[in-house]
């Protein structure tokens, strides 16, 4: 059974926040949640001014995959990309979040004799931190970024996994994508399970080569939510079976295998 | 308790269709949910004959205060609704009202007599007005088509039968009145507003339906008006919805002559947002605030 | 330079009529307002045949993302504006745009030949479609009334006519190709959706005209949305306006075959709105995002 | 002629925020603006985050006189009574606002061997503080306020005018209504010239007043503003002539012989 959010939103305090590169940490003081499942997110809003950004917006609440969560704390990694994010950019110590929470279907152990290999980058960072945590046994964890200043994010997870970076710009690591790194993995040893989490263009050519090298893959997709809780069937992405998914009840993780050819942009 | 259609209801606010799935939300949020459900009765997404997969993604767009969808009303079905969805809806603390649209007379006939027959269901709200179907818009949109849809359809009901207006029309309490006229039990109003978005990135429309419907806050002093001039013009009950956030807004709608409020887009934002908005509600009645009983035309 | 219905004008943003009263202004602002005027031309307030005096207060409220107004088409009327406003009107450095109001097509006659015959005005807005008085709104809702009217009056303006569509329709396409099949030069849309509102502090409707019309970022992708409907149905150049407040929404309404960009609401938020959207539209162009030979639908 | 407006909104900062009782007074550093007359009035809205306030509101702009100008600052005074008064209340030093003005018309000198005698109370002290200002004649300022915690507001026209205050509640000077003191002056030496801006009531009761006494009165008037500069025709009052004057253009201080009774709300 997956943790199940307590009915409705709650208000909660802002503890603290931390900048990790190009990115930013917040920590959240949750005392009346259950423990999250890696891969389920929450659906975050401030309390005050959401809204009133760019094009008068944010007016919905915003989906986020937990970085890590204990104590009473949870901890959430993002980048200013809009004006949701951009909101929560300004929030200081004391300020206050309506979350919902947690939500949705996190990953699944490999069983079977496979290893657990993460492949992922960027804000994807997040569930797969999650995951190598509750796994525990520091899995290798492939993690592609833009450039040296958002592969600082990798020391997010560096306590958890044993972390490979390329960067897009070769200022770290390896110089190139982070699904080289995987190809050259998957070739060596195929008996894992991938996890994964990226951006869309990285998630799909995951899901290409792990279908490739018949490797099963449980990939934390994104779609635009409304509602996080199966409310607006807005947040769907096609499956091969012709139909659709609701990421935020069904997903946001899903079996690579169901999935249709991702969409490369945001879409 | 209110009455409202010979349903007795706790307090005045329901939900709007497509805008909260119980069976998904009891999976989310537990049992918890069947304690303190938030609506006083429950009113199930539109229904159609066959299952319908939606539109494509993405179905979403954030506007300025608030969101345009292009669903596509997808479904599992009569059958799968009666047979998979309806126990399960069964289990709500609430009345259930059931959602349903066809693109014929005939379709439309064959949902109403098979909804209307099952015990489980107290109401059934006739959506001719979704944005997303071709059809849906027509009929609702003109007074004579839709007098013909609800006589053919009335008998066959067993139910209440609430008929749902489009706002995209000229004359909304022309088309009450003819939905009025020939039987319909009660109406409800606003659905969403006809609109639009480009990908910002270029490339065409966001939305993978295409065009996309309107609702959150931006329609609300839309829907009151709309609701204003269908009050001053039939004498059935109204279901009211559009924008409502907080009790005021419910209370706003009220005063101009709704018996119940519907809350919608506001849900995604709170899910208790049925409770919260019912406890303000019942607080300014408390406080003497503007009442149902003012004239506010 | 772009072409419209003849006229040449700098850039593709002018002003929503009853959005910008050039002649106070300039008592505000001064002659810096003529040197650096914000529309490409300028668009006036609609005037009728008697003087009005327009709505009792409160005329104005503010509605999340927009605002309603109830102004009532306050002007001096058709002697007046000729012999008052049109002096002043012909030193702004811009073509001028009239816009008419009448409420029996014989009205609109005596408006249209009346405006059309004075060389100072370069085109003439015919506006069907203001919700704060019964006629426009059916007039302009209705295809057939409205085809009616325009082949009345199209021969005795002289001018290119320009309709201006009113948004409360099933169908604005069938109104605009009405309009187009008589003659019309151009269409423009959207107006202000009918709204209201109520005193927060009890007692009925706010406005002192009773309802109003909503405008602002609210109503964008309704607009986005009518003005889509329309370019696909008709040939003729389209004003587009409603919720433009950047230079991308302009943009938006381009792309969707909109030939000129009217500015509304923003102008109240900000006086050189029109030249700042002219110059964010421009920036757009050059980066190369969405052109208008885009295909949006 | 009236002080002109530059040609369109203009990007100013907050130089300093002061709490004076229930009031709180703003300094913006306006260089490009010229000196105003007493009487006119600014658009304000601030850069950042002027919406997602109460029911998603501030949308427009708001109108406020200036308390006082010069050496290229601006001074405003306002409460907190809704959605854009409490965001110009969360304004801290450098934060930035968007100005329009000065705008319409001001008060004029009171001519024909009249004394200037200054009426009003609460939120409407600034333009006559201004106006007092502007006589440098020391007027006499008759100033009625709520409470205590209110009439601390007096402070920001003492300098400028020999302020008498009455207090609803007894708290402060006269116990009762400015009208019973303005009543009382007028009896005593009606050759004066009554300049008044406040509250809807107590303006009404001042033109009211001056009417019984045939004493002119230049009113400070108020109402829902969109624009500020003609544009909306959204800011009437109803004239006896049977027409309406749009305040931001033709006032907002209009002469109270032109004016119809004034409604007593908000309205
Ligand atoms: C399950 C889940 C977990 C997530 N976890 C994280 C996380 O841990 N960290 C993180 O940073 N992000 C995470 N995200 C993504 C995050 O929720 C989105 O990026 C969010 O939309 C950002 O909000 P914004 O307002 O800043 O940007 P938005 O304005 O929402 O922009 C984001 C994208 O939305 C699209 N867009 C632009 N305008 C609109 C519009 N008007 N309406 C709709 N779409 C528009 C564009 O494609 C744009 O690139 C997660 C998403 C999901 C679904
Ligand atoms: C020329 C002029 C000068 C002014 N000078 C000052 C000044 O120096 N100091 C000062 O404090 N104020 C001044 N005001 C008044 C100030 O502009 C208003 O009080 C302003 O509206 C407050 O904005 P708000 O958002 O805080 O409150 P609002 O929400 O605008 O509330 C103010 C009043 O508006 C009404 N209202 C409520 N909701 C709405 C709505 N949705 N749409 C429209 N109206 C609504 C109600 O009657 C309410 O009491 C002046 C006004 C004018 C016209
Ligand atoms: C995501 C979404 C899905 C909807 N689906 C349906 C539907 O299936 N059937 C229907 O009659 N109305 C549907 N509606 C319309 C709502 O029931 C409601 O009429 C409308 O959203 C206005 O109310 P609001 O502004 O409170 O959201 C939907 C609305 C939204 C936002
Ligand atoms: C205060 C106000 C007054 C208006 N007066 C008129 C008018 O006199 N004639 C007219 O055709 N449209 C009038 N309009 C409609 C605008 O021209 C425009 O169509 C509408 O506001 C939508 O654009 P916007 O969202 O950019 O404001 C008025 C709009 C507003 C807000
Ligand atoms: S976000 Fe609403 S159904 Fe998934
Ligand atoms: S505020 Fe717009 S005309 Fe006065």
């Amino acid at each position: 059974m997956r943790p199940i959010a307590p009915l409705g939103r709650r208000r909660v305090a802002v503890t603290a926040v931390d900048d990790v590169g190009a990115y930013r940490v917040l920590r959240v003081a949750d005392r009346s949640g259950p423990l999250p499942a890696a891969g389920q997110f929450y659906m975050l809003a401030t309390v005050q001014r959401w809204g009133g950004g760019g094009d008068e917006r944010p007016y919905l609440p915003r989906a986020f995959s937990f970085l890590s969560a204990g104590d009473g704390e949870l901890r959430f990694m993002f980048e200013d990309v809009g004006p949701g994010t951009h909101r929560l950019g300004e929030l200081v110590a004391g300020d206050e979040l309506w979350i919902t929470g947690p939500l949705g279907a996190g990953f699944r152990p490999p069983g079977d004799h496979r290893r657990a290999l993460l492949a992922g980058g960027g804000i994807g960072i997040p569930p797969l931190a999650a995951w190598a945590s509750e796994l525990g046994s520091r899995p290798l964890a492939l993690l592609g970024f833009r450039d040296g200043e958002h592969a600082a994010g990798a020391a997010l997870i560096e306590d958890q996994a044993r972390v490979r970076v390329a960067t897009d710009d070769g200022s770290l690591g390896h110089h190139g994508l982070v699904t080289e790194l995987l190809a050259a993995e998957l070739a060596r040893d195929g008996r894992c399970v991938v996890y994964s989490c990226g951006p869309p263009r990285m998630l799909e050519a995951v899901r290409a080569l792990c279908a490739e090298h018949d490797v099963p893959a449980q990939l934390a997709l994104e779609a635009g939510m409304a509602c996080g809780f199966g409310a607006c069937y807005g947040c769907v992405v096609a499956l091969r079976d012709g139909g659709y998914a609701r990421l935020c009840v069904d997903g946001p993780v899903l079996d690579a295998e169901r999935l249709q050819p991702l969409a490369e942009d945001a879409h | 308790m209110i009455d409202f259609c010979g349903l007795q209801l706790d307090h005045p606010i329901v939900n709007g269709s497509g805008t909260f799935d119980a069976i998904a939300a009891r999976r989310a949020f537990g049992d918890a949910l069947l304690a303190d459900f938030p609506f006083s009765a429950f009113v199930s997404k539109t229904i159609t004959l066959a299952p319908r997969a939606g539109n494509p993604p993405p179905r979403l767009w954030e506007a300025p205060a608030g969101m345009i969808n292009s669903i596509g009303l997808p479904n599992r079905g009569l059958q799968g609704y009666l047979e998979h969805d309806l126990p399960q809806l069964a289990e709500l603390p609430v009345a259930l009202i059931t959602n349903v649209m066809g693109s014929t007379v005939d379709e439309v006939a064959q949902l109403v007599e098979a909804v209307g027959a099952r015990d489980e269901v107290a109401a059934i709200e006739l959506n001719v007005s979704c944005p997303n179907v071709e059809t849906g818009l027509d009929i609702g949109a003109d007074p004579l088509s839709l007098a013909a849809l609800v006589r053919a359809v009335r008998p066959l009901a067993r139910k209440p039968l609430i008929v749902k207006l489009t706002p995209n029309t000229a004359d909304v309490a022309a088309v009450a009145v003819a939905a009025e006229s020939e039987g319909a039990d009660a109406v409800s109003l606003v659905n969403t507003l006809r609109a639009m978005a480009l990908d910002p990135h270029g490339g065409g429309a966001w939305l993978g339906g295409g065009a996309g419907g309107l609702s959150g806050p931006a329609i609300r002093n839309v829907a009151l008006a709309q609701v204003a001039a269908v009050a001053r013009r039939v004498s059935i009950p109204i279901i009211a919805m559009g924008g409502v956030a907080a009790g005021s807004h419910a209370n706003d709608l009220l005063c101009v002559g709704a018996a119940l409020v519907a809350v919608g887009t506001e849900n995604f934002r709170d899910p208790c947002a049925g409770s919260r908005i019912a406890a303000e509600l019942k607080s300014l009645q408390i406080a003497g605030s503007p009442s149902s009983s003012m004239n506010a035309s």
